[in-house]
């Protein structure tokens, strides 16, 4: 689950790391208020005061996307609100703007903590660098020497030893490589109590009168942990995703026209795949996991049909554990209660009881089901129901 | 011939008598899997369909014998249950659940790595020997003994691509997943290991995904230390990269474990890669005859 | 540093161990508030409300020493309470009475956690008895068969099946047993993150109602971590071995005559012993540890000289990073800050600069002080002082 | 002889630029040991009467090959210290302040035994090999090179043993206190199948004290393993029980590490008992005199 900037603020300040103040508006009417808070003392002395606002989106190329305003007055600042909160950022809608105090720029640091994957030795990996301000993957390229890493211990945790030597390389003054030390343990704090799975602060930035704050920040949960944080449950963001996640399954969207359900990552994307290689264009992909029997068929029909882009279903199901004849008897029950529409589904069953599954759907005499026997044939057949001509019938979307 | 489990395999499942758990173990023992033992907290003395269930780990061990633990439980619970069987000293945790935190995950590798113990998962379909042992989620009629020892990051495609095999008449070894999530047990090089020692498998299916780099660790040691042939499919081919895919499975990012990397490594290995289940069961065909 | 019983409630209580309802009070006129709370809503139905009333002393035998009083009307806990604020309940003054209602009786069990100590494998054990309410040395002797014990790996953590395998041997029902679960592992936590030495609750109670209460309980911190627990400054105990610790001096009060300053706790240990067989009777044992150059010298003799039963001070120390002229003048120093008196000095220094240290305390010529060339010749002098009867100086304490 | 340390060891000294370690480090350099380096995190590149500083430990161990850290930063930083020193891969540590929470030295103690390292302390007056090497507290002039080992939990008082040892004329090979804190690094046995090893030694001396059972395992490995002679004192004959003598010292309670019991096990094993320090030394002269 990945956080919005201000939520990922908000927890790191939790733990002690220096973030900018903002302010959160959800609709124009609030934006008086923020400047009021945020500009008029002259928090920051006698400097004119500008206020930044910044869409709350999931994606680290808002700014180019239009997602950040600079603001120098309050009226601006309510004209920047107001175009942001009705407009789209990097394709999603913006329900919230995160304002906050414009500070003079300086250095700019790089530091997360991420869970290392190494399959002989899985560590939190804490990766400091002196270069900031861009995505690591350019660091990487542009400043490798600049990066340093220190693995983690889980079953003792981060030690002082391990955040002084990596704040040493930052070549900051001893006040401020002292204060980063700080922020290092408090990023990994924040990681490993939130069961994170990353925590980034880029930049991390020196302000001109010596102290260290954190421009922006990523923070994204492990998904099967949330379990155990109940506090960060206002934290979630409302997607498709988001909500498909809600109810148990896998969704993410693509740009094709073939509505896929299969149960697995694997033998999702081994179809995702398979269905390029046949020319075809998988509008999603939307792993049922092991909800296959728990409603992951319905509410997979349902997320697939509210897409407009989806000219034809897949279903691609290889059950192991879960038997082809409960799974038959699901798609049956989900079908008949679907609204009559024009959407074709091809169903391809396969695994624990196939045979007796793909007789029941022969039998249940679906009108807009296909079943055929072979997976590849299945796919085949999706592919060109995705090239006909849309049908004229009167029922509409 | 087989590795890590065989018929003679005594099983205990942890969260028996869970719907899920009661299930499966009827379908491992239907299977033939020697299910010797259950195991759910406050439930000891009680059976499920005459296996008997004990309080804990440690008393199945103690009075059947069991070595091998099957992880039932729902997730929250898989690093408890996992710890008491490393405790106790099983000798194999096949963790089938999927959704277990990862940091639940990082702690128990940390504590496998203390231990002798090997656990198979999280997030894994188990472990099948044909025809002597299944322990997990596979469905055994798609399998057939023989020659062809199957790994896979995937579970339900790996069950495809068993049954394409089967379908071509080539029977397999053994067939595991060592499980979808960032973090597993068992890896790859453990398996390939002994897949190459077990004198029943001549060739070896490895199923990838993109996403970190097992694959390009697995094509190293592959050239260095396996002999029999290897065919392999990474799934992903199609994927964007950014995006998650799966629970906590696949995500690529910034020429990490791409779909390339991942191919050229295999591929440099001297090991082929195919498209699809169909064309990875017929280049097995294909080694098999030159052999 | 060891909690009292109701500062040892409060801490459990925050990690979900349930406990009585109490008040603590400090006055006689707090008792009439209390009863109030904890008994006029008659919140343990149309039971006869008692309040037990118990003095809070560290010590676990205050119940036969009297510090433990039933009242069965608010006059009666007045009465109650204003004796026992006004007595010394084994050796100890009590400044805090603790009120709490009377619950009914039931199943007693044992629970601690401590640290475990053995030296190939140091670690946090967990014991558990399924009987309870006497002292874990009575346990032992007489019930040896009902204690249960585990250890836990640090690196870990308790983990829940470990305090199920200890629940399950206590014997209860399975709701009973499932909170014994949830209590362990919150006492488990109150150690780990309190820098516990010990946690004890006996006896854990079972309530005919079917809940389980901690209804005395122990907690003992390690000083040594108290720089990491602001939280638990409060709950100091003041007594003159806190205060030696606040100087950072170990202090412990004995029956004999001889006040004893030494550095180190074997040195001091040995030093007792060594006086014990020549027939002198130490009136304490005072290791000023490493501050026997930082205070340690003047405050140590300033505690000594407050208590009555010494009637000669006998300073033993062996210099080994410290230098005997050092200590030398330090001792000096001391003793001319002194108010004039008649209670003696022996004083044998060896180790670094010994003969330095020795000659200046020589040449100083304090009147009071005596010092000799051997550890042995200092304690036969120091024990026949000790028996020499008192001067009939003007000059009183 | 000796064990542990010797003329050539190389010393890195923790905290050398606070006054306690400035100080000591002076100290033990007058005495003869290669005081190598020292580590203050943000003093690299300066220096301490000649001895150059470093950030880390690490460095210290590059740039001039020490080996062995003296441990002496405050108190609530020595668990950090211990732990950059195992992770850096030194052979000794030798911890010398008082005061550390027991709950780090149970976490340093569990990091240790994942590794080749010893722990001396903490809490110790550190190790001595008369006219090598000393890395601790003692007062040097005390000590004379010779046959007898010394350990002890006590550390003013194994000075005081010494020092009557000297003044019979009877050197040492190796003294060190194994440190007075509840959990301490190397144990009893640890130093004693050093001693039974070592040439150099010819009778040991023990220096317990009551509280914990220390003594009472030392005195049953002594029993099997251990054939030199061995002479013994327990401190706190006279400390009433239930009370604890010294910051995180003895305590006896219940039964448990009684003068009594430790007494009991040492003579069973056969290892005479003394009751002062003189008495100690004459008993060692005359087992060495017996020899």
């Amino acid at each position: 689950m990945k956080m919005l900037e201000y939520q990922a603020k908000r927890l790191l300040a939790e733990y002690g790391v220096p973030v900018p103040k903002g302010v959160v508006c959800r609709a124009e009417g609030e934006v008086a208020a923020a400047w009021q808070t945020l500009v008029e003392p002259g928090a920051l002395g006698a400097a004119p005061q500008n206020l930044v606002l910044k869409a709350q989106v999931p994606s680290g190329k808002r700014g180019k996307g239009g997602g950040i305003l600079v603001a120098r007055s309050a009226a601006e600042a309510r004209e920047a609100v107001t175009r942001l909160l009705a407009s789209e950022v990097c394709g999603f809608p913006v329900p919230e703007v995160l304002a906050e105090q414009q500070l003079p720029g300086g250095r700019e640091l790089y530091l997360s903590v991420l869970t290392g994957t190494a399959p002989s030795n899985p560590r939190p990996v804490v990766m400091l660098s002196a270069e900031g301000g861009m995505e690591i993957e350019d660091l990487a390229r542009e400043f490798p020497d600049s990066i340093n890493a220190v693995r983690v211990d889980p079953a003792y945790g981060l030690l002082p030893y391990q955040a002084r030597g990596l704040a040493r390389r930052a070549g900051l003054d001893a006040t401020a490589q002292a204060q980063l030390v700080q922020i290092i343990a408090a990023a990994y704090r924040a990681y490993w109590e939130s069961d994170a799975e990353l925590v980034e602060i880029n930049p991390l930035t020196l302000l001109p009168t010596g102290g260290l704050v954190a421009l922006d920040a990523k923070v994204t949960i492990d998904n099967a942990a949330r379990h155990r944080h109940p506090e960060l449950e206002g934290a979630r963001i409302d997607s498709v995703e988001t909500r498909a996640a809600a109810l148990g399954l896998s969704y993410v969207e693509l740009e094709g026209d073939i509505g896929l359900i299969s149960n697995g990552a694997g033998l999702t994307m081994a179809t995702m795949d398979h269905l390029a290689l046949l020319g075809g264009r998988p509008a999603n992909f939307l792993d049922t996991g092991e909800r296959v029997l728990r409603g992951g068929i319905p509410d997979g029909l349902g997320l697939l049909l509210a897409n407009p882009a989806v000219r034809v279903v897949l279903i691609n199901i290889f059950g192991g554990g879960v038997r082809c004849d409960v799974i038959a008897e699901r798609i049956v029950e989900a079908v008949r209660a679907l609204p009559v529409g024009h959407i074709p589904i091809v169903a391809s069953l396969h695994g624990r009881n196939d045979a007796v599954g793909q007789e029941m759907l022969q039998q249940a005499a679906l009108p807009r089901v296909t079943v055929l026997p072979t997976i590849e044939e299945a796919l085949r057949e999706a592919v060109r129901l995705s090239r006909e001509p849309a049908p004229e019938e009167g029922s509409g979307r | 011939m087989s590795i890590i489990v065989d018929a003679g395999t005594r099983v205990v499942i942890q969260g028996i008598t869970g719907k899920f758990g009661s299930y499966h173990s009827q379908l491992m023992r239907d299977y033939g899997t020697k299910v010797v033992a259950g195991v759910t907290p406050g439930k000891g003395g009680s059976e499920v369909g005459g296996i008997p269930v004990y309080d804990s780990i440690a008393e199945a061990r103690e009075e059947q014998g069991a070595e091998v633990v099957a992880v039932l439980v729902p997730a929250p619970f898989v690093k408890d249950a996992v710890f008491e069987a490393v405790d106790c000293g099983m000798r194999l945790i096949v963790s089938l659940v999927e959704g277990v935190p990862v940091k639940d995950t990082m702690l128990t590798k940390r504590r496998l790595s203390e231990s002798d113990c090997l656990m198979i998962g999280p997030n894994s379909p188990g472990i099948i020997t044909p025809g002597a042992c299944l322990v997990g989620f596979m469905p055994g009629h798609v399998y057939l003994p023989g020659p062809v020892g199957v790994v896979s990051r995937s579970g339900t495609f790996s069950y495809q691509v068993a049954g394409e095999l089967t379908r071509l008449g080539i029977g397999q070894s053994t067939c595991l997943g060592i499980g979808g999530d960032p973090i597993s047990g068992v890896s790859f090089e453990d398996i390939l290991t002994r897949f190459q020692a077990d004198e029943g498998t001549e060739a070896i299916v490895l199923i990838g995904e993109i996403g970190r780099t097992a694959e390009e660790e697995a094509a190293a040691f592959i050239a260095r230390h396996v002999s029999k042939p290897v065919v392999s499919i990474i799934l992903g081919a199609t994927a964007p990269p950014g995006k998650q895919m799966g629970h906590a499975g696949a995500i690529i990012s910034a020429g990490r474990g791409t779909y390339a990397s991942k191919v050229a490594a295999l591929e440099e290995a001297g090991v082929p890669v195919a498209r699809t289940a169909t064309e990875a069961a017929h280049m097995v065909a294909e080694v098999l005859r030159r052999n």
